[in-house]
C-alpha cells in the first residue's frame, strides 16, 4: 500500500447530513448520517466539525455555542453520498445533543477536517491501540486495510464502554478498568508484549484519553517503533480559523485541527495536551 | 448585494469583511482547497493581527465555550512583520477581495514601523490598528482612552501610505470619546467591538481555565453591548464605521447598518459555519431588496 | 450552608443576596402570600435604588431578550426617599433577613440625604451606593472614574451611620481602579456587576426597541464579564466583595467566591424562578460540603 | 354570583407539570398539563410563566431565555392536581419551544399569576370578547359562569385560526378577516349590536390584540358598557420583580403582570400598549 494523501479536502462551509440510524451501544451512542454533500473519500483520522440542525444550544450553563469535533468512526460510499457513522458518549451539552438525535434529524457538519492516519506499508504492520471513546478513529482505519491488523488492543472503563469493541470485525483484545470484559488492567499493558521484537515496519496507531496516549507514546520511544497518535483539543472552528486548538510540539505550538489531530508521536515531548480534559 | 460599497476610497463589492483574527484565509485554502477562492464569502479580507517580532501566542487552553459565546486567550501568535510580509502577503494578496492588514505594537514607534513596512506593499488597501486586543496586556493603552488614541495616530499618521482604520476597544467607559480622538487625529474609519474581557474557572479546580488567566468574549451574547457601541460611535463621528460583535445573521446585520455602520464584520459566527459570511451577505440583500420595495 | 457570613459587621446566614432591582419583596409577598417569608431565598435583601423624588422610571417597552440574558430600560422608577421611609420599609423590615437600601443620586448632595436619612433607621443594616444604573443618564458620572467616586464617598461617608457598600459600573476601563478610590475614602465593601450598556432595535423598524433608547444587559451571557471584573477588584482591594452578573448555578456561585468575592447575588435568574436563589444555595452548601471532604 | 377574589396565590418558586396532552387545533396548539403543586381554584384571566423543561434555549437568536406568560385556558381539578390547558401558536423561539412539547414532557410554571376577571353579577350580562389566541383566557371564564354568558364574539384571521372556536360550548358568533368561517369583518363590527341599548349591569370582557382592544374600549366607553379588557405586554419575570411589563394608564404606570392583566377599561386612556406588538 503506497503513502496516500492524509487530507481529504472540503467542501466550503457547513451542510446538512440527515440522520440515518441512531443507535445505543453500552455507554456509547452510534449515529449514522448521510451526507449528500461531501466527498466520498475521507481519510480515516479526519473529523468533523458536527452540530444538531435544531435545538443546539439551551443545555447546561446556556450551551452548546460552537460546533463539536467528532473522528469519524466509519464512512461508506451508499446511494446518495456517503454514510458516516460517528462513535459518541453524553459527556457534556454538545455530546448530550447530538446523543438525542433521531432518524430523520438533521446533523449539521463541516469537514472532513484536519490530517488522518498515514496508511501502514502493510495491514499486519499495524497496531490499533484504542482508548475509551479513542476507537472511534480506529474503526476508520481497520476498515480501510486491505487485510487484518497486527493487533487491536482495546480498553475501557467497563462493561458498559466494551460494548463498542463489537464495532470490530478484527478480533480485538479488551482491558477493562474492572476487568469485567476482558483483562483486568490497562490497554497500554496489552501493547507492552507486542512491542517487544517489533520489525521496524511496525507502527502503533493510537487514540484515547490523554494519559493513555502518553504512556502510549512513551512506550513506543523506548521500543523504538513509530506511533501515530489521534489527539484531542479544545476547538472552536475546526478549520485553522482561531489559533485557538494548539498543542505544543517539538516545534513549538501547532493548530491541531490543521496540522493534526493525528500527529507522529516522536513530534512530541509529551501527549498530556492543556486543557484536554475529561 | 448589489450596491458596492465605498470604504475610504476603496471600493467593495458589499459591505461584509471578517473580523481580524477569526479567519485564516491561507489555512482555509488548505482545508478546502480551490472552493475557498470561489465562494469567497467576504467583501474584504481582514488580517490576523500582526506585530513586529514573531510570537508565539498564549499557552493552551485558549477557548472556552459561554452562553451564547466564547472566551479566548490566543495572545495574537504570527509570524512578525518580516514573516508575514515573506510568506503571507504574497498568498492573502492572491485573494478575490482588498485586503485589510491589522497591526499592533506595543509602542507607538513599533506601530509606525509596521504602519509604514505595509504601507509599502501594493497588494494592501487598507491597514487596521489593533489597539485593543485584551489578551495582550499592553495593547489596551493606546485604545483606552482618548489621549492614548490621539499621540499613537499623531506618530503613525504621517507614515501611512494607506487609509487607518482604527479598531476601538469595548473595555472602555466612552469608546466615543476615543472615536472622536481617532476621527480628530487623522484616522480614516473606526472599527468596533474588539472582545470584551472576560474570564472562567476551570471546572472544579479554583484557577483561570485559559493559558492567558483573562480572555475576550466574543458571539451573540456581546452582540447587544457591540450595537450600543457602534450606535453611539456613529452618532459621534462623520467616519465610516465598521460594525461587528455578535453578527449571526442577515438582520443583525441590517441593525448595525441602520445604527451607522458603513460595514459589518462577521467573526465568530465563522467558526460555527465557515460560509456564514456568504448566508449573512445574502439575507441582508434580501432584507435591502424588501425594505426598498416598501418604500 | 452551615457557616454564616460577615459583611462589614452585619451576619448573614449565608453568602446569598438578590441584586437590587431584580426582586420585590413586597410585590412578591401579593403574589406568593405567606410562602413569601417562609421560603425567603436570600440571606440579606437588597432595595430596589430609590431616589430623593419620586421617579416614574422609562417609558416602556422596557425589556428585550437577547442571547441568553435581557436588556432592560426600567429607569429606577421608585417612590422617592420620603414614600420609601413610609410605605415600603416598614414592609421591608418585616422580612426574615438583614435589609440594605440601595441609593442613588444626581448630586453628592442628594446622595448625602438619602444616605443621611436611611442610615437613621434602625431596620437598614447596610447602604448600597448605585452609582452604575446605565438607565439614568447622570448615574454614570460617579462610578465612572476614581476621582468622581472619591470625591462622592468624601462627601457621603461622613454622614453614613451604617456600612457603605459601593455599586460599581462595569463600563469603565479599569473598574479596579474605581474600586481602590471608593476603599481609599471610606466604602466599607464593594459589589459588582452592574448591567452592560446595551441596545437592541425594534424588528423591522430601525430605531431602538426600548422605551429609554438604551438599557442594561445581565444574564448568563454577562457572566464571564462579571467574573473577570470581580476577579480584578478582589485581588485589587481588601475589602469584601459581592459578586454578581449571570450567576445561575451553584457552580457559578462557587467560581465568583473563589474569583474573591465574600458574597454573591442573584438577578436575572430570579425572574426565571423567583426561588432560584434558594436552589444556588443549596447547590453551594453541596460544593463547598464536597470540597471540604476532599480536602 | 358575589364578587370572588381576583387572584388566586402562587406556590413560591418554580415547578414542573408533566404535559399529559398535546393537539393540534387549526394554527394553535393546546397543551395540557396536570400541575401537583399548585392551587386548584386559579382566577380565569390569571395566568402562569412557562417554560419547557428540556432545551429552552438554542432558537433563533440564542432564545428562549426568560418564561414566557400564558393565560390558562381552562383549570380542571384532577386526581394528582389541576389539569391546566394552555392555547397558543408558535409566533417565535419560545412559543415554537412550547408547541413542540410532548406527553410526558416536563412543562415548568411559575404560577397563578396577575389579576383575573371580576365575575360578572350573572352569566348573562357577561359579553366575551375574543380575539385570535386572545380566546384562551375567555375559555377560562366561559367555564367559571355557571350558565350561559350573554354573547361569545371571536374574531379571528382566517379558517385556522376559528378552529380555536370549537372550544367554546356556548355558541360562538365567529368572525373573519377573509370571510372563511363566520362573517366577514372584525369581531367589533359583531359586538356594537351587542352594546345597543345593555342593561347596566352588563360587562364585556375582552381579549385579543391591541388594536381590537382599542376598538372594544372605546365602544364600550361610548355605549357606557363597562368593561374589563386582558392585556398583554412583554414580561421578563411575572410577579412584579422587575419593573419591565409597565402600561401607561390613567394612574400612571402600572406593573401588567401585578395589578394586570386585567384591567377595567376605564383605567385607561388607550389599550394600545407600546411595544406588545405582533
Ligand atoms: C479531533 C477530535 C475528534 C474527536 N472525536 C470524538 C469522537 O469520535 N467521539 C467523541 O465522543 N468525542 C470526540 N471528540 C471529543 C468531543 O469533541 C468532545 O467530547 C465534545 O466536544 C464535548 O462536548 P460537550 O459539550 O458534550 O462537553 P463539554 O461540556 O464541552 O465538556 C468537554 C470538556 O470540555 C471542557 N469544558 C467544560 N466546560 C467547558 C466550557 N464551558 N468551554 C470549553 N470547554 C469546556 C472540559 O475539559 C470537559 O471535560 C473529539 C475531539 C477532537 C478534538
Ligand atoms: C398575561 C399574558 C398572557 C398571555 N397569554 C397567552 C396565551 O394564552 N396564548 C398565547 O399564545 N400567548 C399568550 N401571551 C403572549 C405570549 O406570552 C407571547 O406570544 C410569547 O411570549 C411569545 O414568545 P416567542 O418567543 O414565541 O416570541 P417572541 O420572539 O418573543 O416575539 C413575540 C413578540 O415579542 C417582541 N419581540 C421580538 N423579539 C424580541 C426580543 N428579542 N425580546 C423581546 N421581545 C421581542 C415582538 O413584539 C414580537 O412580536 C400572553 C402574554 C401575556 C403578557
Ligand atoms: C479567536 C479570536 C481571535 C481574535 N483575534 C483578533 C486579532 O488578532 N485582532 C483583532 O483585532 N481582533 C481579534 N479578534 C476580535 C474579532 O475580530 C472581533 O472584533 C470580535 O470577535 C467580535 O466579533 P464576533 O462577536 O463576531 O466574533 C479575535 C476574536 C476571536 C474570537
Ligand atoms: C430589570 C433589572 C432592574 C435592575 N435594577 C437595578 C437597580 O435598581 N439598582 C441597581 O443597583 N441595579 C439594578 N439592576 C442590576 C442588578 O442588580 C445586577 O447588578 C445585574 O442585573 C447583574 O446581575 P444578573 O446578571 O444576575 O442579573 C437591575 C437589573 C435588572 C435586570
Ligand atoms: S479549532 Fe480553530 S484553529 Fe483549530
Ligand atoms: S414582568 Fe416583571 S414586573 Fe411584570
Amino acid at each position: 500500500m503506497s503513502r496516500a494523501p492524509r487530507r481529504t479536502t472540503a467542501p466550503f462551509g457547513r451542510r446538512a447530513a440527515e440522520v440515518t440510524q441512531a443507535e445505543r451501544l453500552g455507554a456509547y451512542v452510534l449515529i449514522s448520517a448521510l451526507d449528500g454533500g461531501g466527498p466520498t473519500d475521507p481519510v480515516p483520522g479526519q473529523f468533523y466539525m458536527l452540530a444538531t440542525g435544531e435545538r443546539w444550544g439551551g443545555g447546561t450553563d446556556e450551551r452548546p455555542y460552537l460546533g463539536r469535533a467528532f473522528s469519524f468512526a466509519r464512512a461508506r460510499p451508499d446511494p446518495g453520498g456517503l454514510t458516516l457513522q460517528f462513535l459518541l458518549e453524553a459527556i457534556g451539552p454538545g455530546t448530550a445533543r447530538l446523543a438525542g438525535l433521531e432518524v430523520g434529524d438533521a446533523l449539521l457538519l463541516v469537514g472532513p477536517l484536519g490530517i488522518g492516519f498515514d496508511a501502514p506499508e502493510a495491514p499486519q504492520h499495524a497496531l490499533l491501540v484504542g482508548g475509551g471513546i479513542g476507537v472511534a478513529p480506529l474503526l476508520g482505519l481497520a476498515d480501510s486495510l486491505e487485510g487484518a491488523p497486527g493487533a487491536t488492543l482495546l480498553g475501557f472503563r467497563g462493561a458498559a464502554h466494551a460494548a463498542a469493541g463489537e464495532l470490530f470485525s478484527s478480533q480485538p483484545q479488551i482491558a477493562t478498568d474492572d476487568g469485567s470484559v476482558g483483562a483486568a488492567g490497562l490497554v497500554t499493558d496489552l501493547l507492552a508484549p507486542h512491542l517487544e521484537g517489533q520489525a521496524l515496519d511496525a507502527r502503533v496507531y493510537a487514540c484515547g484519553p490523554p494519559a493513555m496516549l502518553e504512556a502510549v507514546r512513551a512506550l513506543c520511544a523506548a521500543a523504538g517503533v513509530d506511533a501515530q497518535l489521534a489527539l484531542e483539543s479544545g476547538m472552536a472552528c475546526g478549520f485553522g480559523a482561531c489559533f485557538g486548538c494548539v498543542v505544543p510540539t517539538r516545534d513549538g505550538l501547532i493548530r491541531l485541527c490543521l496540522d493534526g489531530p493525528v500527529l507522529n508521536a516522536d513530534r512530541l515531548d509529551s501527549a498530556l495536551v492543556p486543557g484536554a480534559g475529561h | 448585494m448589489d450596491g458596492s460599497v465605498d470604504l475610504c476610497g476603496v471600493e467593495l463589492g458589499g459591505p461584509i469583511l471578517n473580523g481580524s483574527g477569526t479567519f485564516d484565509a491561507i489555512a482555509a485554502r488548505r482545508v478546502f482547497g480551490a472552493a475557498l477562492d470561489r465562494e469567497f464569502p467576504f467583501d474584504a479580507f481582514v488580517s490576523k493581527t500582526i506585530t513586529l517580532e514573531p510570537r508565539a501566542g498564549n499557552p493552551p487552553p485558549r477557548l472556552w465555550e459561554t452562553a451564547a459565546g466564547m472566551l479566548n486567550s490566543i495572545g495574537l501568535p504570527n509570524r512578525g512583520l518580516a514573516g508575514f510580509l515573506e510568506s503571507d502577503l504574497p498568498q492573502l494578496a492572491s485573494l478575490p477581495v482588498p485586503l485589510i492588514v491589522s497591526v499592533m505594537g506595543f509602542s507607538a514607534r513599533e506601530v509606525a514601523e509596521l504602519v509604514g513596512a505595509v504601507s509599502e506593499r501594493a497588494e494592501v488597501s487598507l491597514i487596521e490598528l489593533n489597539v485593543s486586543c485584551p489578551n495582550v496586556e499592553t495593547g489596551l493603552v493606546m485604545g483606552a482612552d482618548p489621549t492614548e488614541t490621539a499621540a499613537l495616530l499623531d506618530v503613525v499618521r504621517p507614515l501611512a501610505g494607506k487609509p487607518l482604520i482604527v479598531k476601538l476597544s469595548p473595555n472602555a467607559s466612552a469608546p466615543e470619546d476615543v472615536a472622536r480622538a481617532a476621527e480628530a487625529h487623522g484616522a480614516d474609519a473606526v472599527s468596533l467591538i474588539n472582545t470584551l474581557k472576560g474570564t472562567a474557572l476551570a471546572p472544579g479546580r479554583n484557577r483561570p481555565w485559559l493559558g492567558g488567566q483573562g480572555g475576550g468574549l466574543s458571539g451573540p451574547a456581546v452582540r447587544p453591548v457591540a450595537l450600543a457601541q457602534v450606535a453611539a460611535v456613529s452618532a459621534a463621528i462623520e467616519l465610516p464605521v465598521i460594525g461587528m460583535g455578535g453578527i449571526t445573521s442577515g438582520a443583525h446585520a441590517a441593525d448595525f447598518l441602520s445604527a451607522g455602520a458603513r460595514c459589518i464584520a462577521i467573526g465568530t459566527e465563522s467558526f460555527r459555519d465557515p460560509a456564514a459570511a456568504g448566508r449573512v451577505r445574502a439575507d441582508l440583500a434580501a432584507i435591502i431588496r424588501k425594505e426598498r420595495e416598501e418604500i
